[in-house]
């Protein structure tokens, strides 16, 4: 591990503990992850012991029980989701069903949109999905070139947690295999931005053609180990 | 063979070379299994995988590699990854030659039904209804009635539409039908099944073309 | 190079005289590219050869006189340019006030989102860009959730001219420094798309991690040469 | 020193290490020259590049590697190319520290036009607007009158504007300004020239803040 260097603006490298202490009660998290690629586990496990409450969580999906955002949901810790689907996670369908979290439920594309369109410093997009289903009857619908369509806010939050493959101590950042997913779009559209890494590299580290996610979206980068409880296999879903 | 297989693989005779497919979770994923090796497809899947190849083992698995449904999976040469932005970018942009999905009622006119049974069933909305929507043409497979013996192909979908007039296809274990201008037709029948086994359990109006139908 | 297989159709790798007389008279060409870097100047050179005209041509900005599509314009080829700015191009500025070529203006990276909100099967984004200034005129202003909105629509367009630094044979493209740009924005943003490149490899001879462009979006992909009269350095850009 | 080198050494002293910064084409190009060595910092270019270093000579000028005016650039450590929607993301996202930028005319509340003269000069919007109404920061850097002797800044604006009250500083050979709450204030003094010239020359109701004008 590279070491930190607080005199360096420029150097972004933060300890496990200074990044979880930033995230506060009442704050919106993006959290990146599709499934277990991707899901920042570590940086789940620090917000789990922090003692915060009351998040806003905004997600692809729940993980599954015990796993990931799950964890931070089953403890009671989140007042909402934001998210495209619960499907793999019949306990937070139940806390769901028993109103012990609130769901707001968009498409996995829309949710998507949405979160780049806050990252990209726009209001909203215009959309035709969904239009002639119930999800229109709390939408903004409206005429648009003679078309039926929706206008979707944009969405960013207080705080993005990240798990990249790679960084280096500028917050370059890079992705692997489906292990992309939402943490790109993430990176860009909250106010505080965390990543987790299991490699850091030295600037120059990452092929400027290769860089998925440029520095300067990223306020801290967390060096995390490769641990096979967290990220490991999930002997289930192997055929 | 499992009425599932039996859907698979005929569900699997519509997919030809060069063209991109998306497998929906649950029975859409067994059709791999049963196409032509010299088939030549792209597999998306939208977690951010153009290119996914065959379900990876216990020896081959990457953590950080898997499919929409969470299972582990390998990729071809010529793969790609991207994120979910760019994914349904693939999705809403029309590339995809063929979704399959499932279903739990198709109507007459190609209403589809997948996402919602209110007050019983609401695992959220996924990528289905960008899939349904956006797809060149949507294949439904499934079961051709519910647990309870009922149609899934009805006149009009009682549930919550995924979207409307978007499916172009439905293959069931007992039939295989399309839908052309809001018209169900009736394709093919299964080789266990007749013309009045289909008419007996299919609450939806459809149509025959010609004499002769076809076995499947 | 790789040779020309008509029976795959996995292969996309097509011929440079096949690739342009695709491409007809009346259509709308997205042309990648942001000054030299990343315009795709072989497949102009042919789109100039090919007699085709009354061309609209959607583009960063029209290159520099003699170069690129500036030599669409100066023929007299392209009816309207939709375009962010003519800042080097005086010849194209006198054009257009002598009303030889339409030109429509919008902010570069309102331009962008537009391209690349068609790409992505939107309708259009939302965005507070422009709204005190006479660009609102000529938009639909709306009030979204009590701010003024511009709603602005998507741009597709039946071809995209892409230049790749290299493609393998299914069509993945990979971009490299400054010539990124509009480039992969454009390649999904049109119903043909035809991508130039230096490079081209198998399948395979791209790391998944590092496509910029998933093969699905292209149709097809020309090897070109690296004429040093067309892509080398500009002698009067260098201080 | 020339007065256009004279404003960029000034605009130079703004920029402190960590800042990400874009340099409108003309004048700002000339502000890293003479950042200090200590200065770690990001310079955006608007068509695609973060980290962009020196100009490139002739030895090491690279065909595809340029900014945003169509120099040619080298990069430092640590750049990254992307495309030119992630570029105005960070434009629009607010990511810019300091957006350095001509102008034609600014007005008193910190209005900037420098894209349009109707009938005489119209080369397009380009990244201006984004960047005028979306940097953090916007410092305007610019000769204080226009080749006629006219005062560039003014009480209202009369070219149409490029974004509204987006300015933040102004600096120009005679003098810095800024712009807080719809207010101009006179912050310092070019050492060459003094209150009386800064008077005449300007057309904009300032204020001054406390006795001593510091000199620059």
């Amino acid at each position: 591990m590279l070491p930190l260097n607080a005199d360096n603006k420029m150097n972004k490298l933060t300890s496990y503990t200074e990044a979880i202490s930033l995230i506060k009660s009442e704050q919106s998290i993006m959290v990146g992850g599709f499934g277990n690629p991707g899901t920042p586990m570590t940086l789940i496990e620090g917000l789990l012991k922090s003692g915060v409450r009351n998040l806003t969580i905004i997600k692809n999906e729940a993980n599954e029980p015990g796993i990931g955002i799950s964890r931070l949901v089953e403890k009671g810790i989140v007042r909402k989701l934001i998210i495209s689907h619960l499907g793999l996670n019949s306990r937070v369908i139940e806390m769901m069903n028993n109103k012990q979290v609130e769901i707001e439920f968009h498409p996995q594309g829309i949710l998507a949109e949405k979160i780049r369109s806050g990252g990209a410093g726009l209001l909203g997009i215009i959309t035709d999905i969904g239009v002639d289903t119930i999800i229109a009857d709390t939408r903004k619908v409206v005429d648009f070139y003679g078309q039926k369509a929706i206008l979707e806010k944009s969405i960013r939050a207080d705080v993005a947690l990240i798990h990249a493959a790679a960084a280096d101590t500028l917050g370059n950042l890079c992705y692997t295999k489906t292990a992309f997913n939402f943490n790109p779009l993430m990176a860009q559209a909250a106010d505080l931005v965390i990543a987790e890494t299991f490699e850091v590299l030295e600037p120059g580290g990452i092929d400027p053609d290769h860089v998925h996610t440029p520095c300067v979206f990223v306020d801290h980068v967390v060096h995390v180990e490769n641990n096979p409880r967290l990220y490991g296999v999930l002997a289930h879903h192997v055929l | 063979m499992s009425y599932k297989q039996r859907i698979a693989e005929r569900a699997a005779r519509t997919v030809s070379t060069g063209m991109t497919i998306n497998l929906g979770i649950g029975l859409p994923t067994l059709i791999p299994c049963y196409l032509d090796q010299e088939v030549q497809l792209l597999i998306h899947s939208e977690n951010g995988v153009l290119g996914a190849g065959k379900a990876a083992t216990q020896e081959n698995a990457h953590p950080m590699q898997i499919d929409a449904g969470g299972g582990y999976i390998t990729v071809n040469k010529g793969a790609s990854f991207f994120d979910s932005a760019t994914s349904f970018a693939i999705v809403r942009g029309g590339r995809l030659d063929i979704a399959f999905l499932g279903a739990l009622e198709v109507s007459e006119k190609g209403d589809l039904a997948n996402w919602i049974i209110p007050g019983k069933f609401a695992p959220g909305i996924g990528g289905g209804m960008e899939l349904a929507q956006k797809a060149r043409k949507l294949i439904v497979v499934t079961s051709h009635c519910t647990k309870k013996g009922q149609s899934k192909l009805i006149p009009e979908c009682t549930l919550p539409v995924t979207a409307k007039k978007c499916v172009d296809m439905i293959i069931t274990e007992l039939a295989v039908f399309e839908i052309k201008n809001d018209e169900l037709f009736l394709l093919e029948i299964a080789r266990e099944s007749s013309l009045d086994e289909i008419t007996e359990k299919t609450a939806a109006r459809f149509r025959i073309r010609g004499k002769e139908i076809p076995e499947f």
